[in-house]
């Protein structure tokens, strides 16, 4: 059950001149939600994207011992030009696996996007953008989500949900960190504060 | 890896290169400029002027082995590029960016110098010929490698993409090299050519190998020179830089 | 010694050449040194208010 | 059935963008005939002129589709979730690659004997011409995807991609104009039609599979 998902190790990383962070250790493994905060600038943003391997750290290890890896990032990873069903299916090819109609609807059923099967992207709200992006998470059947902000541009039902599934998610075995503002922490969530020094 | 010496592992480090290499650039730029004098003034002076060309072949002695430097400095700027990728050297990507302006520069050269051999000897400055093509082409790769390194603000990206248009160029001019069989041009045909009968009178060879030899030299020393400035900036924040900086440092 | 100079008509050509590869030549011998000492006397610039 | 869904997928991002995928093909005709128009009376007996202007013409119009090519993906942020498949990313490239030469090769290989022919070449000279574009395009589109990779999200518009791209086009161009001014000549042209596919082999088999490891890279920025 706690098998490893992701390690990193004594991770240095300085942008220019600003140390963001230097000595950084962490290591996630399923079950576990770690929630990043600190303030404005203090490399949430960055520490994520090394995670998932978007960005190179300046030394230090980081080792994915599952892939791929559900990334969620401040860009919602969706075509514009492609309806919701279509970018739902792109994400399942990328994955390998025959795309399931049932599950996709029954998951744009939760997220209130069941009208919005066959709109384009181009033409949803931000916050119904994000929730499909969500949807393209739970499709993807990721074991480690990595999420930037995932409550911006949400309303508070909307919020409730991803609490909820991100719970559900990390209850299932999967596991998952988040970068997140907000005020109230997510439940059993681990805390790590950045920006210290 | 313990063939490499001791001393050449110590230039891996940005320190240690900072310091030590100072004394190379010295003995380089020393016997390059002799070198390059000796082989010139005998160039000049006393060889005996040429049976076909007169005395404008004299221009060969320092047009030859600029052109001949040129496509070796792209050449290692392309293994420098391989040497990066592979096993990820931060020398090797300092080497790229100190050499590919020094290479742009003297490709420029290159050109020029032999128009003004052509001129006289061809009666037209310019022929379209897969050399002075490929030498062209040359000319915009390596002012590509420096638009490049100038355009991507994260430096381990911009090493990768250096790397990548250096190894992927490299490729470009032996194919542009190759072709030139098959146009019928004025240019002769390459004159000393590595294991192949050499069609130059001996009489000129001395100096033209002289030559050749003392480019390579002061080339190396531009490069040291260029990378140990890079050195240099690339470390500000270093302990060591900030000594040298306030004075303390040789 | 005007032999030399001329060399038959040809002076023109082979003297530019040489000028000029010189020229080149000492221009990107002495650019990295010059850039290193620019470099230099900025950063202690910067230093010296503190 | 991966390929073919992801095919499917680029095929209709470019079909939905409508008008806007057929600039490169309008501006191939306009140049081409621009280019035949003026020079009318150099290109009324001879065909290599008309050879040259369609193969360079060619090579102008790939620098104006490619500027796009990953533009964008990166831009809405599904280039990073492919990047992040890694499994799948030389499945996403390929298959990018192959529904580019599809919107924009095809039509040139097509289009430029067509327009040879209308400006007076002969059969034989406009086929053989559709022939080396037919092999050269591909070469061209691989190609311009390198250095176009190495330049995503920088911001930086089609000047930059000019300046990198087209001096590594020049050996794929020369033997394609090779080929067909022989082949015009009645001379032999069998070793620059090597060439050509040797250049097409080797991009098509190395570029794939190097684009998957920039693309990455370029995410860093």
């Amino acid at each position: 059950m706690s098998s490893t998902h992701l390690t990193i190790s004594d991770l240095r990383c300085q942008p220019g001149s600003q140390e963001l962070f230097d000595g950084l250790s962490i290591s996630v493994s399923g079950g576990e939600t770690i929630e990043l905060r600190g303030p404005n600038g203090c490399g949430k943003s960055t520490l994520l994207r090394i995670m998932a391997g978007l960005q190179q750290p300046d030394s230090g290890d980081v080792t994915r011992y599952v892939e791929p890896l559900g990334y969620l990032g401040h860009k919602f990873g969706l075509a514009s030009i492609l309806t919701v069903q279509e970018n739902l299916r792109w994400t399942s090819t990328l994955n390998g696996a025959k795309f399931d109609t049932a599950r996709a609807q029954d998951l744009l059923e939760t997220f209130e996007l069941r009208t919005a099967t066959n709109k384009l992207i181009q033409e949803l709200s931000t916050g119904q953008k994000r929730r499909c992006s969500f949807v393209c998470l739970l499709i993807g059947e990721y074991k480690l989500w990595l999420m930037d902000e995932p409550f911006s541009s949400l309303d508070n039902q909307g919020e409730e949900l991803v609490r909820e599934l991100i719970q559900e998610h990390c209850g299932k075995g999967g596991s998952a960190v988040i970068a997140s503002h907000s005020t109230s922490p997510l439940a059993h969530a681990a805390l790590v504060e950045l920006g210290i020094n | 890896m313990n063939f490499i010496p001791t001393w050449l592992r110590r230039l891996a480090s940005p320190q240690h290169f900072f310091g030590d290499i100072k004394l190379w650039i010295a003995w380089l730029y020393v016997l390059g400029t002799i070198g390059f004098l000796v082989g010139s003034v005998w160039g000049l002076a006393f060889v005996p002027p040429e049976r076909y060309q007169g005395d404008s072949f004299r221009i060969l002695f320092v047009h030859a082995p600029i052109a001949h430097l040129v496509q070796v400095i792209y050449i290692s700027i392309a293994i420098a590029g391989v040497v990066h990728l592979v096993w990820k050297l931060k020398m090797a990507d300092i080497y790229m960016s100190a050499a590919a302006p020094i290479g742009c520069w003297l490709t420029v050269l290159a050109l020029v110098s032999g128009m003004i051999w052509g001129a006289p000897t061809w009666g037209t400055a310019w022929v379209w010929d897969a050399r002075t093509v490929s030498t062209l082409i040359l000319f915009f790769l390596f002012f590509g490698l420096i638009v490049l390194r100038r355009v991507i603000p994260n430096p381990t990206r911009a090493a990768a993409a250096l790397s990548i248009l250096a190894i992927v160029g490299t490729i470009n001019i032996f194919i542009i090299k190759f072709s030139v069989v098959w146009f019928k041009t004025l240019h002769q045909p390459a004159s000393i050519e590595l294991f192949g009968d050499i069609a130059i009178a001996p009489v000129f060879l001395a100096p033209l190998f002289i030559n050749i030899a003392s480019t390579y030299v002061l080339a190396a020393g531009f490069i040291l020179a260029n990378m140990r400035y890079l050195v240099a900036v690339r470390n500000v924040s270093m302990t060591w830089n900030q000594e040298w900086v306030q004075g303390r440092k040789q | 010694m005007m032999e030399l100079l001329t060399m038959d008509g040809h002076g023109i050509y082979v003297w530019s050449a040489y000028i000029l590869t010189i020229t080149v030549l000492l221009g990107l011998g002495s650019y990295p040194f010059i850039r290193l000492a620019r470099f230099k006397q900025r950063h202690q610039e910067d230093n010296e208010p503190k | 059935m991966r390929y073919w869904a992801l095919y499917r997928r680029e095929l209709l991002i470019e079909f939905r963008s409508g008008v806007e995928s057929l600039i490169p093909i309008i501006f191939f005709l306009l140049v081409v005939g621009t280019f035949v128009f003026t020079l009318r009376s150099f290109t009324a007996g001879d065909n290599r002129v008309i050879v040259s202007v369609i193969w360079i013409t060619t090579l102008f119009t790939s620098l104006l589709s490619l500027d796009k090519l990953f533009k964008r993906d990166h831009a809405d942020g599904t280039l990073a979730v492919a990047v992040l498949h890694s499994d799948a990313i030389t499945a996403t490239v390929v298959t990018k690659l192959v529904a580019h030469w599809s919107v924009t090769g095809i039509p040139i290989t097509v289009l430029g004997p067509a327009v040879g022919l209308l400006a007076g070449m002969h059969i034989d000279h406009a086929s053989m011409l559709g022939f080396t574009l037919l092999i050269g395009t591909p070469t061209i589109t691989m190609l311009g995807a390198l250095v176009t990779a190495l330049l995503v999200g920088l911001g930086r518009g089609g000047e930059l991609l000019t300046v990198l791209v087209l001096p590594l086009y020049i050996p794929i161009l020369l033997f394609g104009i090779s080929v067909c001014h022989l082949h015009i000549d009645s001379a032999s042209y069998t070793s620059e039609l090597f060439w050509c596919f040797a250049l097409l082999t080797g991009s098509t088999t190395a570029i794939p599979l190097a684009l998957g490891p920039i693309l990455k890279l370029s995410q860093d920025s």
